[in-house]
């Protein structure tokens, strides 16, 4: 049989979780409010929804009569900041007060007809939801929405009036195109969730919530089309998500780290992308996106090796400057992890394997200088990668300086004082820029595995290079992403799916999705939509 | 069962190229060109014949008893005590035979990449490699092969186009200069190379198509007596009868003479490098094979246990040999009717007419 | 399980490392030897001479400026009994790794090459991982020594200079390999390149008053004959042509016929391309070769005052051609054939190709076979262009 | 060079036995053991610089007279 999904351990892991939360639990504050039910009299309620939400001053309580009957007493509690406050004084505060009597005159609103005539008439809200737990009142308030309690009912009125500042939609920062779409998702799920809707308006888009984090409680949604992606990978996806038992979630790399088939691998086995449509690409390949309330970067699984090295705009471009521009990046790749062990290897081991002129060019310039050539690729190395953490963490205009000053430093000075050869700068730069030509992600992998190579290639030359390759090479055939060999489709070779790896096919020629992603249902598109002059299109 | 995994007949193909070209492309222009000279390439087509008539044996045999390997259906043939007696013959072979390439493949990186390096150096870490691929399973070895092969097949006709320059087609004249003996002679290696597809017998239970068998050994042999005859051309052509018999490892020299316009030439280390990862893959075939084998023999669950061990016994079989001219000598005289005579044809065509006559196994081939 | 996989891995490449960098050498630890010559001694050993290359001399860039001011590289000798036993006597006044990996030339000494042969040298540079099979083996009319001492002006070494002197194909190229190939083959002798020092042109300005001084530099001196591998004789530049001719390998050079009118003023023609084929018969007791040159020229420079311009005068041209290049060819094969008695325009192989039962009676006494063999030259000469004029200017019209 | 293989086997012995004797898997304990044990017969004396004779050898004069005709 086919392995399709790696059995876990399920036996042991629940059992370890378990144990953690038991004792997590009792070191958190009385919890016994999570199971009890509202009363009918208003004050012990609120005394008690403010005794949970001590201390929490941006929790607004606002008591007022229902239509000037003074009889029935109304509150409503809502988060400050979280919701829409003008939706508030609008469509309840105002209209409960105020306009249900005139809207419907004559009509007695008796206290035990209240909520009734509150459901029916008296909101405006678009969303309402009735409840008696503490517990879903409670997460009501937190999550922004609005809760009315009335005097004499044990329920409470959950009115959907979220609203926060949040960032307006802006260019992807991580992931910049020249052509395509400049959407980026933002900070709010809502949102995020609404960028997806509108790329693919159909009602087989799924998109599910599930809340993660014991403290912090996130929204977390899971995103599919049905019809198009493996059911089992959807219930993969799902199950992994419910083992989750953590405190927090503050952002995608969190659920990243827990539901990764290989934790110890240094190749990313998650995909994430802050591009709308670049993740719908995704959902219509038969993949499955995380997304996660509080941070744009949504996640897509199962998620093969080669999707590192494609951009989204590969599929906007014209297909064959797409496959040339495909060809540097693979190589870009080979040299980001390859180029400075084969410059020592050839330097330190091998003088042979350069041509003569060079060879004596190299020897020249390295006569002067006093390090052998691994520890002078070494320290370019780190020097470089010091240079690149200290760009991005600096303050913008900062960082450019930096760069601009390391440049001077590493390219000139160290070259003149002799302290280097100008062909390891050449080499270390190379490198370097090379690693900027694809996914961030997966160049760290190829950071960290460059270091293993020079240091296997300084003490066994190319020998030593090629057995680390060859070890990166096992490991990454053994990696699998959800149940999906990391390698396919070049390995193992599944022969349609070859037409999107280096090579991108015409769009037109793409007729089928990723046979080991899209399980059932591979058929993408017809067959004869290659476009052609009239005359020469075939007939019927 | 004690291998989960499952490869598909393109996998299978690779595999089989891996199992006989890597050494096989070192050696073979010398060791052919010795005996039959500049007609070494007919040599080669002989001897891809009996390489299709041992894929065809080992395939029919296999077809007859589907899902058992070869040491399982040995013991349904011949029955229990004389089964397992094969059996650990196999065994046996597996560890020696590799111990001899792995033999071969360091003294030629030893020779032809760095000297200064004691050999077994280049032994511990080339099995460290394979037992890794190894104790990840047979899918994981056979995509690591699907990765790395086409590289080398791709990078040896890349070599070979490059050096036309400096090929005679003359030199390969007269053609039939030595007799038949000759020819057949020089072709009693590389038969016995390409024999060495009997380990497929191992691997079909594992195919996820079984009964395309023996379109995948017919390929592999096809694809590497291609590639061996066009290697032989090109050495011949190169250096000539009478030089290319002289060297060890005529193709290594081959590359190194590559030199199109005074800047495409030293291109033998990235030969080389490229050339590691099929000697990686063949390796870890006979590697496994051994430890699978073992693991069927002794009945156990699984064969990982055995990995680390059966390394160590592989390392110190090979620091055995003392040294090339030992190793070269054996190749060339005892391991054709050893290797050839015993386990690629004598064995398994003693397993098939015995499992005709007691009529065992599923259908005929 | 991984975990443990990794920290074993890691153990064993830790231990295996720590051992040692076993065949590393920092560039800056390289004496890189550019050129190797072999001469006798007087005792009778080995003298071996390197010329290694100064890498501050080559670096680019303004602080370079390596030629001129400083010498790009060193030559250095040593006596052994053996080369490799030379090499470890050099070993000891040289304080690097002396490194042969990119060796262009080997030049062997006349005297090392009359009496010893190249056997005992060339060896060495086939079994040894370092040196090439395409160096190209030269043989200096003198000592190898002197040889390798001179410099070059174009080139920044005298090494480099005669590499790229073989490259350009101006005399009989043999690269190591070929030279092996001619070793064992029976139905082939050697021949190389023989080489001299010589004086070339001047250099002015060098010497601030004073005329100044001429040159020595190297230069290709036709080719050295060789019996079994010892030398047994030269032919000069231009025999050198006429061999080539005849085996068909370079064809090029430059033909001088008289002009068809006025005998004493000659005419230059170029030869472009050619094709050699050589047509061995066998009549059970000598062998008889019939050699058929075609080679195509453009006539490039007229003496003459006459209108060459016409077809019958390029037909008269074309005969005068092929019978200047049949007698090139024939002094070259008189000389090889009558005087050395070695076959070293490969008649053999070729008779080889034809009569293969034959060959296996001949080939063990070739030499003699080939000395007493009847050889025919048949040229077709052509001629295709005439350069950017038809007639030649600078005369008046009568 | 003795102390590198003895680490060596320490660390093979450390890697598969605690699984094997967790899972009780003791057949297969008796084989790895069977295997280090060929192992190590083969690589100590040979660190320690005794030749072993090379079964290579035996089997040369095994298949000599067929051998002979390759010659």
């Amino acid at each position: 049989m086919v392995r399709f999904l790696k059995p876990r351990k399920p036996g042991m892991v629940k059992q370890s979780n378990q144990q953690v939360s038991q004792s997590r639990e009792s070191s958190l504050p009385d919890t016994s409010w999570k199971e009890q039910v509202l009363s009918p009299d208003l004050d012990t309620n609120l005394a008690q929804i403010k005794a949970i939400l001590d201390r929490c001053s941006d929790v607004m309580y606002r008591e007022f009569i229902f239509a000037q009957n003074e009889q029935i007493r109304l509150a409503l509690i809502y988060t400050d900041g979280l919701t829409d406050k003008e939706q508030i004084s609008e469509q309840i505060t105002k209209a409960l007060a105020l306009e249900v009597a005139m809207a419907a005159p004559g009509q007695e609103i008796s206290k035990s007809r209240a909520l009734e005539f509150i459901k029916q008439r008296g909101l405006c809200v678009n969303e309402i939801k009735q409840t008696d737990k503490i517990r879903e009142i409670i997460q009501a308030i937190l999550s922004g929405d609005s809760v009315l309690l009335m005097d004499g009912y044990a329920t409470a009125i959950i009115n959907g009036t979220r609203g926060w500042a949040s960032r307006a939609i802006s260019e992807p920062e991580a992931e910049p195109t020249v052509r395509g779409a400049r959407d980026s998702f933002v900070e709010t799920l809502r949102t995020n969730t609404a960028l997806l809707r509108r790329r693919i308006s159909s009602p087989n888009l799924k998109i599910e919530v599930f809340k993660l984090g014991e403290v912090t409680n996130t929204e977390v949604a899971v995103a599919y089309i049905e019809g198009i992606v493996n059911e089992k990978l959807v219930a993969e996806v799902k199950s992994r998500l419910q083992r989750i038992k953590v405190d927090a979630i503050l952002e995608s790399g969190y659920i990243e780290e827990l539901i990764e088939d290989h934790p110890w691998s240094p190749f990313p086995t998650v995909n994430h992308t802050e591009k709308p449509d670049r993740a719908a690409a995704m959902l219509l390949e038969g993949r499955v996106a995380i997304l996660v309330d509080g941070t744009p970067f949504v996640l897509t699984v199962p998620n093969l090796f080669v999707e590192h090295l494609h951009a989204a705009e590969d599929y906007y471009e014209r297909f064959i400057f797409t496959t040339a521009v495909r060809v540097i990046r693979f190589f870009s790749a080979f040299i980001s992890l390859t180029l400075p062990a084969l410059y020592i290897a050839a330097v330190s081991f091998h003088p042979e394997l350069l041509p003569t002129t060079l060879l004596l060019s190299i020897a020249g310039q390295r006569e002067a200088v006093p390090f052998p050539v691994f520890m002078e690729v070494l320290v370019m190395e780190l020097t470089f990668e010091t240079l690149r953490e200290a760009g991005i963490r600096l303050p913008r205009p900062l960082g450019q300086a930096v760069s601009i000053v390391g440049a001077l430093v590493i390219g000139e000075a160290a070259v003149r004082a002799g302290l280097v050869a100008a062909a390891t700068v050449i080499v270390v730069a190379f490198t370097g820029i090379a690693s900027f030509t694809f996914a961030y992600s997966a160049s760290i992998a190829f950071r960290l595995l460059r270091f293993t190579l020079m240091f296997l290639s300084a003490a066994m030359g190319l020998f030593g290079l090629i057995t680390g390759v060859a070890l990166i090479g096992i490991h990454l055939c053994s990696l699998r992403s959800f149940g999906v060999p990391y390698l396919s489709p070049a390995v193992p070779m599944t022969g349609t799916d070859l037409k999107d790896v280096v090579f991108r096919a015409p769009l037109w020629a793409m007729f089928t999705r990723p046979r080991l992603i899209a399980r059932q249902n591979q058929e993408r598109q017809e067959q004869n939509l290659k476009p052609a002059p009239p005359e020469t299109r075939p007939r019927g | 069962m004690l291998e989960q995994g499952k490869i598909d007949s393109k996998q299978a193909i690779l595999l089989l190229i891996s199992l006989v070209l890597p050494t096989a492309i070192l050696t073979a222009p010398a060791i052919t060109v010795k005996q039959a000279a500049q007609d070494a390439w007919l040599s080669i087509i002989v001897a891809t014949m009996a390489g299709l008539l041992i894929a065809a044996l080992v395939t029919g045999l296999s077809l007859r008893f589907p899902g058992k390997t070869l040491l399982e259906y040995a013991e349904e043939i011949l029955g229990r005590l004389p089964g397992k007696m094969v059996g650990l013959l196999y065994i046996w072979w597996f560890l020696h035979g590799n111990a001899l390439i792995l033999d071969e493949y360091a003294s030629f990186l030893c020779s032809a990449l760095m000297p200064d390096t004691p050999v077994i150096v280049f032994f511990v870490f080339v099995t460290v490699v394979a037992a890794l691929a190894v104790y990840s399973g047979l899918e994981v070895l056979s995509r690591f092969n699907q990765l790395f092969l086409p590289l080398v097949l791709g990078l040896l006709l890349v070599v070979f186009l490059l050096a036309a320059k400096d090929m005679e087609v003359t030199r390969l004249l007269p053609v039939f200069d030595k007799d038949a003996a000759a020819i057949l002679k020089g072709a009693v290696i590389p038969a016995s190379w390409f024999g060495e597809i009997v380990i497929f017998a191992l691997l079909i239970p594992f195919l996820d198509r079984a009964e395309e068998a023996p379109r995948v050994a017919v390929t592999a042999i096809l694809i590497c007596g291609l590639y061996l005859l066009i290697c032989i051309l090109v050495v011949v052509m190169i250096f000539g009868p009478h030089v290319s018999a002289r060297w060890i490892f005529p193709t290594f020299n081959t590359i190194r003479v590559v030199s199109i316009a005074n800047f495409l030439e030293r291109l033998e280390s990235i030969a080389i490098a490229v050339w590691m990862f099929g000697g990686f893959a063949k390796i870890g075939i006979f590697y496994y094979a051994a430890a699978l084998s073992s693991a069927q023999w002794l009945g156990l669950k699984d064969y990982r246990p055995l990995v680390a061990p059966v390394g160590v016994v592989l390392v110190a079989l090979a620091a055995l040999c003392r040294n090339i001219v030992e190793l070269l000598n054996f190749l060339a005289t005892a391991w054709p009717p050893y290797a050839l005579g015993l386990f690629e044809a004598g064995i398994p065509l003693l397993l098939l007419v015995v499992a005709r006559a007691r009529g065992k196994g599923g259908r005929g081939a | 399980m991984k975990k443990r996989i990794a920290a074993l891995l890691l153990i064993t490449f830790v231990i295996i490392l720590a051992g040692g960098c076993w065949s590393r050498v920092e560039l800056t630890e390289l004496a890189i030897v550019l050129g190797a010559g072999v001469d006798l001694a007087e005792d009778g050993r080995i003298l071996l001479t390197l010329q290694i290359a100064r890498p501050g001399a080559f670096t680019a860039g303004s602080e370079g400026g390596g030629r001129g001011k400083e010498a790009a590289s060193w030559v250095i000798s040593a006596e052994g009994r053996t080369v490799p036993e030379a090499e470890r006597f050099l070993a000891m006044k040289i304080p690097r790794h002396i490194y042969w990996g990119h060796c262009i030339i080997l030049v062997l000494g006349e005297e090392l090459a009359r009496r010893e042969g190249t056997g005992i040298v060339t060896n060495f540079y086939q079994r040894e991982r370092e040196p090439r099979e395409n160096i190209y083996v030269l043989v200096a009319r003198g000592r190898a020594r002197d040889f390798l001492e001179t410099y070059s002006s174009l080139e920044r070494t005298s090494a480099q200079a005669a590499g790229f002197l073989e490259r350009m194909k101006t005399g009989y190229t043999v690269q190591l390999r070929e030279l092996a190939e001619m070793l064992v083959s029976r139905g082939i002798q050697p021949a190389v390149t023989a080489v001299e020092v010589t004086e070339a042109g001047t250099m002015p300005g060098q010497v601030p008053g004073g005329p100044p001084p001429p040159q020595k530099e190297v230069g290709v001196a036709g080719t050295a004959v060789f019996k079994q591998d010892k030398l047994i004789g030269w032919l000069d530049p231009w025999e050198t042509r006429g061999f080539l001719w005849l085996k068909g390998e370079i064809m090029k050079g430059v033909i001088i016929v008289p002009g068809p009118e006025q005998p004493e003023k000659l005419v230059s023609i170029r030869i472009r391309r050619g094709k050699t084929k050589i047509i061995p018969e066998y009549n059970g007791e000598y062998p008889r070769f019939l050699v058929k040159i075609q080679v195509e020229g453009d006539m490039v420079e007229q003496q003459t005052r006459e209108n060459l311009a016409t077809p019958e005068k390029i037909k008269l041209l074309e005969e005068e051609m092929a019978s200047e290049i049949k007698a090139r060819a024939e002094a070259a094969l008189d000389k090889v054939q009558g005087e050395y008695g070695v076959d070293i325009f490969g008649f053999g192989e070729a008779f080889h190709r034809k009569y293969k039962k034959e060959w296996r009676k001949l080939k063990y006494h070739w030499d003699e076979e080939f000395s007493r063999a009847e050889v025919e030259i048949a040229v077709d000469a052509q001629i295709r262009e005439i350069g950017l004029l038809t007639r030649r200017a600078g005369i008046p019209e009568e | 060079m003795i102390v590198l293989l003895i680490i060596l086997f320490a660390g093979i012995i450390l890697l598969e036995v605690p699984g094997l004797v967790k899972k009780k898997m003791w057949r297969e304990l008796a084989a790895f053991a069977a295997y280090l044990a060929i192992g190590m017969a083969l690589s100590i004396p040979q660190a320690l610089g005794i030749r072993l004779p090379n079964p290579s050898k035996a089997i040369e004069a095994l298949f000599k007279p067929v051998a002979e005709l390759l010659k």
